[in-house]
């Protein structure tokens, strides 16, 4: 594309007001999903939940975000000053950026180019490097260990998913995750969960782990390495840890909405049995969508019981692998016979 | 088009993207140095060890068990870059070229089963 | 200067910075981060290039994988910082030859190549029919050869996996 | 001077610090990377020479120069692991057990 410097500037304006809005957007999210998460465990648990700040506890996100900025910033005697100031940035701006290809619905995106998916694998692999610099910079030995088992865990369900997803681009011929929504609202079933359940089911899984949530939160697990790599950060860094945390928990909610469950799109048969769905404008047909694995990953979190370090490993390389290249071989045999 | 002057100009969004965002995490740093107070002593920027005064250097080797992992994720990667572009041209490909492409896929299993069935990814092997 | 130009002197500059830094660093990890910088900024000049998806590949193979892998050696093996000293080159004279040599590839490699071939793949081509697809297609049809050597290339560190666990002996050797 | 000059001049400056690396550095994994810094610059060369030719066959080639070195560095550093067993150090300067003294 040759465009003149004005077209740029006009370009570079437009991208700056896009990406403020849907930063915004998701900083609330992120916020309110912490203040969720609290209300919804505490009812499954029989509690309240937050409820002190402001009526029913909604102003609790801002009481927590003050008392993240007025906390001590420690930095200890043996940290890597320079690393482990450079690790949280590393690990929240990488995952920030994924959400500039996501689509959220036909015509907003950050950043419309051909190989989105491509663009999301490549920020996730480089949040590792957050996790590892982490453990490594903090000088502390459950830092270390805690940051090598959390780069241990990202590094083998990322095959899986990528794997899982492999089907999804096989179905749509392309990377660009518009056109893969565009596929699955022609495809018969109008969906990619129908061929791709095996699919979907490793990607979802993944998704937790990838994303450091329960039954997967090894980090967390305090009885074992007191909490990871985030161990000796303290104050906003550790906020910062976990608004990667949230927000990722957001791109894997949207990659699955996107991927397997049609995005902003409603399969043809439910549309001809229902036509008066055509109304609903796409933004909220994604936003039920994302909202509803966000309230699954909340869920999961309050039903399972954690995980053992070697069960999942023995998860990831014994059974998702194996069935997410089960997986990929089904798809590639459906698109052959047709 | 001339290559001499080709500009990726769909991508300046996503480099503006990661500007906003070190913008954000840096500019709520900084908003909370000023805010935050600063009381140290030796005893708060010890590393934490359950309370214990910490022994040893924090830094020490380590059982080689995630080496495997790492190495399978290195050839699961390249081969998952060939199975993408496998994905994208899959159904304008011919017969003899999707069979090299499925050839190269199942030797990367076969060798992962051979792992597998060795134990060499058992955790507690070591 | 054309914007192409100003980005291009800057990818420049910062993969030699970068990569000159990362090897001249004594701690290790340092020395990996730069090279990450570098690795990632390979990937901005391979954007500038037309080259998308190489340009993503190598982030996700070089930066996320391969790095990884020695991030994960460092600190599962405790390199701690090396000494300054030259294992080669230690005499001025072997310093001399080295420089040469290395000039003489920069001239070599500069000035005798002549830009003559036209292939088919022009930019309006790429961008009609995806750039992405064209890559598979070629690469699938007419390196279908290379792919299966490849194959049994990459199967050997699934094979090599089992040296890592060979007992020691007793008496020291492996 | 055309915009390739400027990426092969490039190249053949990466490849250099590469070289300088490899013989400068004596932590063995420092070597490798050395390697690996070289195999980028003629892999940036592939895709300049690709790009304005107009022949993807230099990106194809470079896919399989990313995909040979994976390979390459995988199976170099099972080595470097056993050598690290036996000697219990990276130091290229300590394997001296075939050196007469």
């Amino acid at each position: 594309m040759v465009l003149n410097s004005n077209d740029m500037v006009h370009l570079a304006l437009l991208s700056f007001f896009k990406g403020l809005i849907v930063l915004g957007i998701m900083l609330f999210h992120a916020a309110y999903t912490v203040y969720a998460e609290r209300k919804i465990i505490g009812r499954i648990q029989s509690r309240l939940g937050p409820r002190e700040v402001g009526p029913y506890g909604l102003l609790q996100p801002l009481a927590d975000l003050v008392k993240l900025l007025t906390k001590e910033d420690i930095l200890p005697k043996e940290a890597d000053r320079f690393l482990f100031k450079l690790a949280p940035l590393l690990l929240l701006v990488t995952t920030i950026v994924n959400l500039s290809v996501i689509p959220f619905y036909p015509d907003f995106i950050i950043a419309d180019v051909h190989v989105g998916i491509l663009v999301i694998l490549a920020f996730a692999g480089l949040g590792v490097y957050g996790v590892i610099l982490g453990g490594y910079a903090s000088g502390s030995k459950y830092s270390l260990l805690g940051g090598l088992r959390s780069a241990a865990q990202m590094l083998s369900y990322e095959i899986p998913l990528t794997v899982s997803l492999a089907g999804v681009i096989l179905a749509a011929e392309s990377f660009r995750l518009g056109d893969i929504v565009e596929a699955q609202a022609n495809s018969l079933f109008g969906m990619n969960l129908f061929p791709q359940v095996i699919g979907f089911l490793v990607f979802l899984i993944c998704a937790f782990a990838e994303t450091n949530r329960a039954p997967f939160d090894l980090p967390e697990a305090e009885s074992e390495l007191v909490a990871g790599y985030m161990t000796e950060y303290s104050g906003f860094r550790m906020g910062l840890f976990f608004l990667g945390e949230y927000i990722s928990m957001y791109v894997m909610a949207l990659l699955i909405s996107l991927c397997y469950l049609g995005g902003w799109s409603l399969p043809p048969w439910m549309l001809s049995l229902l036509p008066i769905l055509k109304e609903i404008p796409p933004v909220l047909i994604l936003l039920v969508k994302v909202y509803f694995f966000i309230f699954l990953f909340i869920w999961v979190r309050a039903t399972f019981p954690r995980y053992r370090f070697d069960q999942l490993m023995r998860l990831s390389w014994k059974v998702l692998i194996p069935l997410s290249f089960l997986n990929l071989l089904i798809v590639m045999f459906f698109k052959l016979l047709t | 088009m001339n290559p001499e002057n080709y500009v990726p100009t769909e991508y300046l969004p996503l480099f503006i993207m990661l500007v906003l965002a070190t913008l954000f995490a840096i500019g709520g740093l900084l908003l909370g140095a000023f805010i935050r107070p600063r009381f140290y002593y030796p005893e708060k920027l010890e590393p934490y060890e359950c309370g214990n005064e910490p022994s040893g250097l924090p830094w020490q080797k380590i059982a080689i068990r995630y080496i495997p992992i790492a190495i399978l994720f290195v050839v699961f990667d390249v081969e998952i870059a060939f199975l993408y572009l496998l994905g994208v041209s899959f159904s304008s490909i011919s017969p003899l070229a999707l069979g090299g492409a499925i050839f190269f896929i199942f030797l990367i299993i076969l060798g992962f089963f051979y792992d597998l069935k060795k134990g060499y990814l058992e955790w507690t092997r070591f | 200067m054309s914007v192409v130009r100003i980005l291009f002197f800057y990818f420049a500059f910062v993969i030699l910075l970068s990569a000159f830094m990362g090897l001249r660093q004594r701690s290790p990890v340092k020395a990996l981060l730069w090279i990450l910088l570098l690795f990632v900024h390979i990937g901005g000049l391979y954007l500038l290039l037309n080259a998308e998806v190489l340009a993503f590949l190598q982030i996700i193979i070089y930066a996320g994988a391969i790095l990884v892998l020695y991030l994960i050696m460092l600190l599962i093996l405790d390199v701690r910082e090396e000494e300054r000293s030259m294992l080669y080159l230690k005499n001025w004279q072997s310093r001399i030859w080295a420089g040469l040599l290395v000039s003489f590839f920069f001239i070599l490699g500069s000035l005798t190549f002549v830009n003559k071939h036209r292939g088919e793949h022009t930019l309006d081509k790429l961008k009609e029919v995806g750039p992405s697809k064209i890559l598979g297609r070629l690469l699938f049809e007419d390196f279908t050869f290379p792919l299966i050597i490849l194959a049994f290339l990459l199967l050997v560190p699934l094979l090599g996996i089992g040296l890592l666990f060979v007992k020691r002996r007793q008496d020291g050797s492996a | 001077m055309g915009l390739l000059n400027g990426y092969l001049v490039l190249g053949v400056l990466l490849f250099g610090i590469g070289l300088l690396g490899f013989i400068i550095r004596r932590n063995l994994i420092m070597m490798l990377i050395s390697v690996e810094i070289m195999l980028n610059a003629v892999n940036i060369k592939l895709v300049a020479l690709s790009h304005f030719m107009q022949d993807l066959k230099g990106q194809v080639m470079t896919l399989f120069v990313m995909a040979s070195a994976a390979g390459a560095v995988a199976i170099g550093l099972i080595i470097l692991l056993m050598v690290y067993r036996n000697k219990g150090t990276v130091d290229v300067e300590k394997y001296d057990l075939l050196r007469e003294d």
